[in-house]
């Protein structure tokens, strides 16, 4: 029974409740958001450095208590090598978008809710990444959605409140789906518990409950990553988002998705998930390539991150259809790297939009790394990076996904898999292009007539403190990918045994 | 064929015309009047049925009290005394649609469950007040004591809409 | 005496209360029209009493305390009836439509 | 005892972060650690040809445990011997000829301290090519020089050209880079190991459709990065790019890497004949094809691309017939003449203010180091003994004599044409450029010793290359050591007659024509034939129609189709329920009687049903 | 054999209490100036309450108590189900009676009637719950119903309330009348009055004519629907908008709540006891009937504009989520002991939920409503800024109707009753409801971030009354016990769990 874990949860839900109660200034308020965002990675960082490695596959730092014995609810938590990487990355982000509101809060203000919102996010998305009871899961899966749907809504552009509105629709859409299938895996194994499930690895779930289940967690799961076609919402609730909001939507919310799918749909109903795997690949790859397409004629630019985001969760999505320990891996890595990059993505279209007041690609015009060169420059970095250039984190991801599809587990059809992977191929292809394309109309050029006597604030402060941290994590998880890989490697073998 | 199958039949049939006339009549006093007709042929009815208790009560509440209520209720709200058209709304083709289906289905349903039951009228034991009284005390006391709230429910509640001041 | 005679008028009552019921828009030949459907359950109970020889007599007790709830009914109704009338001068049940599905620039304007 | 070799790439990598992190704070600016770091390489990687002389087939591997991937463990670290060391020795010696030529060629560029370090970056993942011991630590490099090349095509990125030429090379090449990446899965899954020591020991243990697979793959994406039919089309473009850049990508790195690459992998396609019969036919097509478009343009910078395309294909078409050591030769000869030939084009440029021959002409009075460098340059390009191009290129074409065969007889005599075209448009070229009379306005003026210091040393290097091969001399064996079953380099004394005959009269006929008609191009003999020559065969007008505008008429579909069908039908579904909830208000209308026969007929449905299904 | 049937008082002690205090209240009423009249009434109904409450507590701790029993079953039985539902109505009865005191203020409506006609309700649902007899039920249900005729119309100025009324009576006396007939027709079938006779002759169904069991299925389905009019399914629920946006929002509460939980009461007594024999006819029913009411009630709750009328389709769309569990004896796995006993189980859990949720959103809504008497949902726009507290509730409240935290008991709720569909097999009907959890957000929301956008600047000139001069200490505490029971079943559900499984073993008791 180790406390870290509560304590992690506490943090940032005891700052959300002093934000929300206090009525502190504007300065205090920044200041708590701060030090609870940096008193919650202290936390995860000490989590991770007590962490036994060389058992990643078990759950760590575990606390199980009674909660609901009428419901088989426990109140179980712990990490293993898949949650500790995300709960990490979440810390990080959230700190790094509090850091981000110092220097700027967008329109209209009131800082205080706004990180009060930030943290309860949190709470929610750490205990979605440490939850081991199916209703617990859930639980922090939904808390997400109002603070999300209030930073959308409340600090939002133009059209913040259908944004707002389709996003928190549709992803309850999908977590309500996925409840239904919780229950199904509930009536049929008798146990809400994530380790006993996986344990049982769908022992007695018959073959057509499971089918059932994965179906139903796969469309719950698979609208928060989002996948293709089910990916509507995120372009829309991107662009329409603050900084900080986009930021933790691609940053880590996304990744609740493709966590529960291998946590939960490919763990507990491994029957179920070689049936749909390859309809699940196919999905992904069209994602891929319709991704790419769509980036390519995108006008904005925080809705082509937002495709570019559909793309690569494609890759992840890949990974985990192919069933093998490659796979699993490539969507771990992939999650992380997708978080890492897209963030700092983010963070550099909230800084264009907050210098230039338009992320219309034709508005910008061009010429930004002559204009601002060090955030163009940083622009430059990211979208190099999110292209999937090896040596830097996104490549690993796309590199292992299409490996895992080289040679697929779960019995599924090799030639399908074949050709998926060339597909996918074909998909970092044009991943290249649209970001080559993209750089060509933002960075590279003249400085457009209308911005030539504009003065520009290049990088503040705040923005080298949230932005340095991911650039140094790209590169090194790019160099050195093993501070991700071999924490997750015992765990996915676990997963598939 | 027996007589009280003859006797039934013919306070039936002044029962059923009745009731049409009720929810027919032009005029709500005449559909009063015609609903008088119809509950009193029902008690015949329960005399038939060898319901004595019943027969009068349906006599003395029905026809002395509820009726006459609504008497006094058509003529307070002033209710067309003549023979007006408007006392039917043009709901009635579906009305009667409703009506017939519902009288179908349940007539259907009753008749084919209960075809070639019979009521032996001579051996029933009789409902008499000392019967029905017995029984309610000693089975239905607790219909009984809520009928009683019930009965004080509506004397207030109709007291206090109908009383012009506070 | 046949079952079937009082179970079928019992029926033929029903519906003809239902017809009342739905046709009727005067509010008191509404109320009337629904006594005439409880009026046929009480027949039902009171023939299926005699058809079962109960002992304890169910279907009358029953029958008894319909009268009585219908009694009580006819009180409340009545009253509701004289409260709509000296609101709003009818007792038309179709006029009564303020309570409805309207939009909201409609029920502005009505109250102000 | 070669544990110090990552430093061959460290250096200048390390180089790179400095100059762009650093160097405002540096005295004597971003050129300081641009040069020291390439310089560093240069003394490890000379070292390194000091360890590897005498055994250069002996393998010295140093490799630690990189990241688990689900079941196998890469390693990272470096794979010295012979080819690498010597790869590496040449890539240093460029690199800082660059570094050093660029600080004057580049002197006053605003953006000259990221300039340098890309080039540092650039040789310092060329370098992780060349040493690396594991397929995607080669493939970083890989990759890394693709990026390096984009950046640097793209330094000027005022222009609409040097924007679209640095896309078009990063993505061309990043398509063969697909199948590169593929070609890597096949043999690394198939070999349980993704070491290239591994891989090559494994090689003959493939199945044959496994390893033929793998060596396709992996031949696209030498293609791309070497500038080969069908994936050459970037390279003539990237001649946006500052001119040493060209000489870098030219000469020392990039397409230097695709060849670098087959010749290390080179065991994998020795067991996959399909994938050499590929290569030679594509070697074939490319080098006859690109010197023909040599033939006809009239940018000075182009030619020289089109003939980089040309010589790759001989190396190409070298490791086709197993002339492994010939085709490496090449490479190093190729690279110091190139470079030599780029440098002085970039002297010449820099001084007339453009590209095109059209507005050049009688420069040599002006500029005689440059002219007389670049004439040496020339003259081993168009294959004339003793220079370093002639012999290195006889080696190959007596590879494929030797070898015979459809292939080999095919590779020869497409070899020799190539040779007499090569010969004709490197005379053009210099006739063009160095003599007759100057056709254009610009004040003309020798260029300063830090850029001419390369130019020399450069022709001292072309001179110098050409020597191992002759009787009694040192010997290429004591670095290179030609893999079992190839070809070790020989220089027939058939060959060099044949070839050197053939040079001199293409450079004969050629001088005729420039005689004849000083003011005219010699390339207008060719009449109307001179034009698809020009546009290099409209491949790039073939793409155009074939691939650029679907992909674009594609996306602008997608876009439609995601808001107009995929969102729409999202944004459908909610309209229709509040649709719906419309429809079923209408129901609360507010009479009660509506109301009632609800309930009524609510009701007899039911009973219906369920009295119906009761009976049934 | 005795004259009249025995009685144990203390069984009966709840009802009696609350009925007596209903009279006492009256009687009070003439004697006390008008001046006192309110005060004397409310703390006389508190008083009454309270006692019957504690009462109850009392009555749960001990064994299980039955009086007025006949030869083959009692009239009465206080066991854990019947206490569950009266510890409920009771407990609801204290909101609302806090939640009147505005209303009664501000509405002039005679305090001393007002107070007696509600204890006489609840004193009606308190018998409800624990009758087991149709007779009992009934007569219990008329006396639920009859009361609230009157307190529905009692805004005696206001012609909207008389229409309500009216609307409400119409629809209640026809309901009846269909349930009339139907026991008239059971009685037919099984010459039983008693629920038990009932039930032993409806479990013999193989003995039946085909025909027979016909009629019997008819009957189920008549008796059945004087209960659910009262829960507001689909189609019984027309009276329902009209109703709630005619009546003093107190009473809307009332009806929304407690009126249902009575109607939920009946209809598991009947289902679970009575109707047991023919859960094969009634299970599809229900189930059918569930998916479309749910549906229902929240399409129509998405297109409307006032505050009142929203939350009054939304009860009707919670009937549905309320039915759902029951609907698993729709499949042949659904109707064992302990699937059914789950189903139970779980209604009763939303049920206590939901009264908690509920409830506290028409606190809410009676808080705004001295503000913005038309309660038009953008009246209430910015009031996050003006009154942050109630915004914070409400939305507390709405997010729990709608199932996602912050509000986390409506979420366990959910949890609770798709988990029975799911495990009785019904999962398409779970799927139905995950759905309609969609739709129902779409406008639990709106309302929310109407809340805590700011005034939109067409708005923003016009004055918003002043937020403390409109505070009301009773509906606040309404409020505020509302919103405490909600965090508590938010954050410790399980006391509610085991109590309603507790409660739900008269699902498995034959």
């Amino acid at each position: 029974m180790s406390p870290t874990l509560p304590v992690l949860l506490a943090v940032p839900a005891a700052g959300a409740a002093v934000l929300a109660v206090a009525t502190v200034s504007d300065r205090v308020a920044r200041i708590i958001g701060v030090v609870t965002t940096s008193a919650t990675l202290v936390v995860s960082v000490v989590l991770a450095a007590r962490f036994d490695y060389g058992s990643g596959a078990h759950l760590q730092h575990v606390v199980d208590v009674g909660w609901l014995p009428a419901l088989d609810v426990r109140f179980h938590v712990g990490v293993d090598g898949i949650s500790l990487p995300l709960v990490l990355l979440t810390t990080l982000l959230t700190l790094l978008c509090a850091i981000h509101t110092v220097s700027s809060t967008p329109e209209p203000g009131r800082p205080r809710q706004l990180l009060a919102l930030m943290l309860l996010l949190e709470v929610g998305v750490l205990g979605t990444f440490v939850a081991a009871d199916l209703v617990v899961f859930f639980v922090f899966f939904e808390i997400v959605l109002i603070p999300m749907y209030f930073l959308i809504n409340i600090w939002g552009g133009p059209g913040r409140r259908v944004a707002a509105v389709k996003f928190i629709l549709y992803t309850l859409l999908g977590s309500a789906l996925m409840l239904v299938g919780f229950l199904v895996i509930y009536s049929q194994a008798g146990s809400f518990d994530m380790v006993a499930l996986g344990h049982a690895h769908g022992a007695h779930i018959s073959a057509g409950m499971q089918l059932l289940a994965f179906v139903l967690l796969m469309l719950g799961f698979g609208i928060k990553s989002p996948m293709w076609p089910l990916h509507t919402w995120l372009p829309d609730a991107h662009t329409e988002a603050p900084t900080v909001g986009s930021v933790l939507l691609a940053g880590v919310l996304l990744k609740m998705g493709t966590y529960g799918l291998i946590r939960i749909a490919v763990d507990e109903v491994p029957d179920g998930a070689r049936r749909v795997a390859p309809a699940l690949a196919i999905l992904a790859v069209v994602g891929i390539g319709y991704a790419a397409l769509a980036c390519l004629g995108q006008r904005d630019l925080k809705r082509l991150i937002a495709f570019s985001s559909v793309g690569h969760m494609g890759f992840v999505l890949l990974g985990i259809a192919t069933l093998t320990p490659i796979g699993l891996q490539a969507a771990l890595i992939g999650n992380v790297a997708h978080g890492v990059i897209t963030g700092l993505l983010f963070f550099l279209a909230g800084a264009v939009k907050d210098r230039f007041h338009t992320s219309d690609l034709d508005e910008l015009g061009g010429g930004l790394l002559a204009k601002l060169p060090m955030t163009g420059g940083v622009v430059l970095f990211a979208a190099i990076a999110s292209l999937g250039l090896p040596g830097l984190a996104g490549f690993w991801g796309e590199m292992l996904a299409m490996l895992g599809a080289y040679s697929p587990g779960g019995g599924s059809s090799r030639p399908l898999f074949l050709t998926l992977m060339a597909l996918a191929g074909i998909g970092t292809v044009l991943t290249a292009v649209y970001f080559l394309a993209m750089l060509r109309r933002v960075d590279f050029g003249l400085v457009a007539d209308r911005w030539r006597d504009t003065a520009m604030r290049d990088v503040a402060v705040a923005d080298v403190v949230a932005w340095t941290p991911l650039v140094v994590l790209a590169v090194a998880i790019g160099v050195w990918p093993r501070i991700v890989l071999a924490v997750g490697e015992s765990a996915v073998s676990g997963l598939l045994r | 064929m027996t007589g009280a199958d003859v006797v039934f039949g013919l306070l039936g049939l002044v029962t059923f015309g009745a009731a049409v006339l009720v929810v027919t009549a032009r005029n709500v006093i005449h559909a009063a009047l015609w609903l008088v007709v119809s509950l009193g042929g029902l008690a015949g009815c329960y005399l038939v049925l060898t319901a004595e208790f019943v027969a009068w009560v349906q006599v003395l509440i029905y026809i002395g009290a509820v009726v006459v209520l609504m008497l006094f209720g058509a003529m307070l709200t002033r209710a067309p005394i003549g023979h007006l058209q408007e006392l039917d709304s043009r709901n009635r083709p579906v009305a009667a649609v409703a009506a017939l289906a519902t009288a179908g289905v349940l007539g259907t349903l009753v008749v084919t469950a209960f075809k070639g039951a019979y009521v032996d009228i001579h051996h029933t034991a009789i409902g008499d007040g000392r019967a029905l009284g017995g029984a309610v005390f000693r089975y239905f006391v607790l219909p009984f004591e809520a009928a009683s709230v019930l009965l004080l429910a509506a004397l207030v509640g109709a007291i206090v809409l109908t009383r012009r001041e506070i | 005496m046949h079952l079937s005679l009082a179970v079928v008028l019992s029926a033929l009552l029903f519906g003809v209360g239902v017809y009342g019921v739905l046709a009727r828009r005067n509010a008191v030949a509404l109320l009337m029209a629904v006594e005439l459907m409880l009026n046929a359950a009480n027949l039902d109970l009171v023939a299926f009493d005699a058809y079962w020889r109960d002992r304890l007599h169910g279907g009358q007790v029953f029958a008894l305390f319909l009268v009585v709830i219908a009694a009580a009914e006819v009180g409340v109704g009545l009253a509701i009836v004289l409260a709509v009338f000296r609101l709003r001068d009818t007792s038309a049940v179709d006029e009564l439509t303020e309570l409805a599905e309207h939009e909201p620039a409609q029920v502005a304007d009505v109250s102000g | 005892m070669s544990h110090w070799a990552w430093l061959i790439p460290a250096l200048p990598a390390f180089a790179a972060v400095v100059g762009l992190f650093a160097s405002r704070w540096l005295p004597g600016g971003p050129a300081v650690p641009a040069i020291a770091g390439t310089a560093g390489a240069l003394v490890a990687a000379v070292a390194a040809l000091a360890v590897v002389e005498g055994d250069p087939a002996k393998v010295r591997e140093s490799a630690v445990p990189w990241s688990p991937i689900g079941g196998i463990t890469l390693h990272v670290g470096t794979r010295l011997d012979g080819l690498a060391a010597v790869i590496a020795v040449m890539v240093c010696v460029v690199a800082l000829l660059v570094q050093v030529y660029s600080t004057a060629y580049m002197a006053g560029d605003p953006r000259y301290s990221t300039y340098a370090a890309e080039v540092s970056l650039f040789t310092a993942a060329m370098l992780l090519v060349v040493i690396a011991s594991d397929l995607f630590e080669l493939l970083i490099g890989w990759e890394v020089m693709g990026l390096c090349s984009y950046l640097l095509i793209g330094h000027y990125w005022q222009t609409e050209g040097a924007r679209a030429a640095a896309v078009k090379a990063f993505i061309t090449t990043r398509i063969g880079d697909t199948g590169f990446l593929f070609g890597i899965f096949v043999l690394g899954v198939g070999a349980h190991t993704f070491d290239i020591s591994g891989v090559t020991r494994h090689a003959a243990a493939y199945p044959h459709t496994t390893v033929t697979a793998g060596a396709l793959l992996l031949l696209a994406g030498v293609v791309g990065k070497s500038a080969q039919f069908p994936l050459h089309v970037w390279l003539p473009d990237a001649m946006a790019g500052p001119t040493p850049i060209s000489a870098l990508i030219h000469a020392a790195t990039m397409v230097a890497a695709g060849i670098f690459v087959l010749a290390r992998l080179y065991p994998v396609f020795q067991a996959a004949p399909v994938a050499l019969t590929v290569l030679g036919i594509i070697a074939c097509i490319t080098m006859l094809g690109a010197a023909l478009a040599a033939l006809a343009d009239d940018d000075l910078k182009r030619v020289l691309a089109w003939s980089t395309v040309s010589q790759l294909a001989y190396m190409a078409a070298g490791l086709a017939v197993g002339g492994w050591t010939a085709s490496v030769y090449h490479l190093l000869t190729h690279a110091a003449f190139k470079a030599l030939l780029f440098l002085a084009a970039g002297s010449v440029l820099r001084t007339v203010g453009t590209n095109l021959m059209s507005e050049m002409g009688g420069l040599w009075r002006a500029m005689p180091v440059t002219s007389v460098t670049a004439a040496v340059g020339a003259l081993a390009l168009a294959g004339v003994p003793p220079l370093a191009g002639a012999f290195s290129k006889d080696g190959i074409l007596g590879a494929a004599r030797e070898r015979g065969g459809t292939l080999g007889t095919a590779v020869f005599v497409v070899g020799l044409v190539t040779l007499a075209v090569t010969a004709a448009y490197v005379t053009r070229l210099f006739v063009r450029t160095f003599l007759g009379d100057y056709r254009g306005r610009a004040q003309l003026h020798e260029s300063p010793l830090v850029m001419t210091g390369p130019l020399v040393l450069l022709a001292v290097f072309v001179v110098a290359l050409g020597l191992p091969v002759l009787p009694h001399s040192y010997g290429v064996s004591r670095w290179l050591d030609a893999p079992p079953g190839t070809r070790a380099l020989h220089v027939g004394i058939g060959e060099v007659a044949l070839t050197t005959v053939i040079a001199l009269v293409a450079i004969g006929s050629v001088a005729l024509l420039h005689r004849r008609r000083p003011a005219d191009d010699p390339v207008a003999v060719l009449g109307p034939v001179a034009r698809p020559l020009a546009r290099a065969f409209y491949v790039d007008d073939a793409y155009d129609v074939a691939l650029v505008r679907p992909v674009r008429a594609l996306a602008r579909g997608v876009v439609r189709v995601d808001s107009g069908g995929v969102d729409a039908a999202v944004v459908d579904v909610g309209r229709t329920a509040g649709f719906a909830g419309g429809l079923l208000r209408r129901l609360q209308r507010g009479n009660i009687q509506g109301y009632l026969t609800g309930l009524v007929a609510g009701v007899l449905v039911v009973v219906l049903s369920v009295s119906l299904a009761v009976a049934r | 054999m005795r004259l009249i049937q025995s009685i144990d008082y203390a069984a009966i002690a709840p009802p009696m209490i609350v009925a007596g205090a209903g009279v006492v209240v009256l009687v009070a009423d003439l004697f006390v100036g008008r001046a006192s009249r309110r005060a004397v009434a409310f703390g006389l109904s508190m008083a009454g309450t309270l006692a019957a409450l504690g009462t109850a507590a009392w009555l749960a701790v001990g064994p299980t108590r039955r009086t007025l029993c006949l030869p083959d079953g009692c009239s009465y039985v206080a066991d854990d189900f019947a206490l569950f539902f009266q510890l409920l109505f009771l407990s609801v009865l204290v909101v609302v009676l806090l939640l009147s005191v505005a209303g009664v203020a501000q509405d002039r409506m005679p305090p001393g009637e007002y107070h007696a006609l509600l204890l006489w309700s609840v004193s009606g649902m308190l018998v409800l719950a624990a009758a087991r007899d149709l007779l009992g039920l009934l007569v219990a249900l008329e006396v639920v119903s009859l009361p609230a005729f009157v307190l529905v119309g009692l805004r005696r100025d206001d012609a909207r309330s008389a229409e309500a009324a009216l609307k409400f009576f119409l629809f209640s006396v026809v309901a009846t009348a269909l349930t009339a007939y139907g026991i008239a027709l059971l009685y037919g079938v099984t010459g039983h009055i008693t629920l038990t006779g009932i039930a032993d002759a409806l479990g013999r169904r193989h003995a039946h004519p085909g025909a027979m069991s016909a009629l019997a299925a008819a009957a189920v389905v008549l008796v059945v629907v004087g209960f659910a009019f009262k829960v507001s399914a689909v189609p019984f629920h027309f009276w329902t908008p009209d109703t709630y946006e005619g009546a003093p929002v107190a009473i809307a509460a009332f009806l929304s709540v407690a009126s249902k939980a009575a109607g939920f009461a009946g209809l598991l007594i009947l289902l679970l006891q009575g109707f047991r024999g023919y859960a094969d006819v009634w299970g599809p029913v229900v189930a059918v009937l569930a998916a479309v009411t749910m549906t229902v009630g929240n399409l129509v709750a998405l297109r409307q504009w006032q505050l009142v009328r929203l939350l009054a389709w939304s009860t009707v769309a919670q009937a549905g989520y309320l039915l759902m569990p029951l609907g698993v004896a729709a499949t042949a796995g659904g109707r064992s002991d302990h699937e059914l006993h789950l189903a139970a189980q779980a209604t009763l859990t939303y049920l206590a939920v939901y009264a908690a949720m509920n409830l506290g959103a028409f606190a809410c809504v009676t808080a705004i409503g001295r503000r913005f008497p038309r309660l038009a949902i953008n009246d209430v726009r910015g009031l996050a800024r003006t009154s942050p507290l109630l915004a914070v509730a409400f939305a507390l409240f709405l997010t729990a109707l709608a199932g996602l935290p912050p509000g986390v008991a409506g979420l366990f709720a959910k949890v609770v009753v798709l988990r029975a569909a799911v495990h009785g097999h019904v999962t398409w009907l779970a799927v139905v409801a995950a759905v309609n959890t969609v739709i129902g957000l779409a406008y639990y929301l709106r309302v929310a971030a109407v809340m805590f956008n700011d005034p939109d600047s067409e708005t923003a000139g016009a004055s918003i009354p002043d937020a403390t001069r409109h505070r009301h200490v009773a509906t606040s505490a309404g409020v505020a016990v509302a919103a405490v029971v909600t965090v508590l079943l938010s954050v410790y559900p399980q006391p509610i769990l085991d109590w309603a499984s507790h409660a739900a073993t008269l699902a498995v008791a034959h």
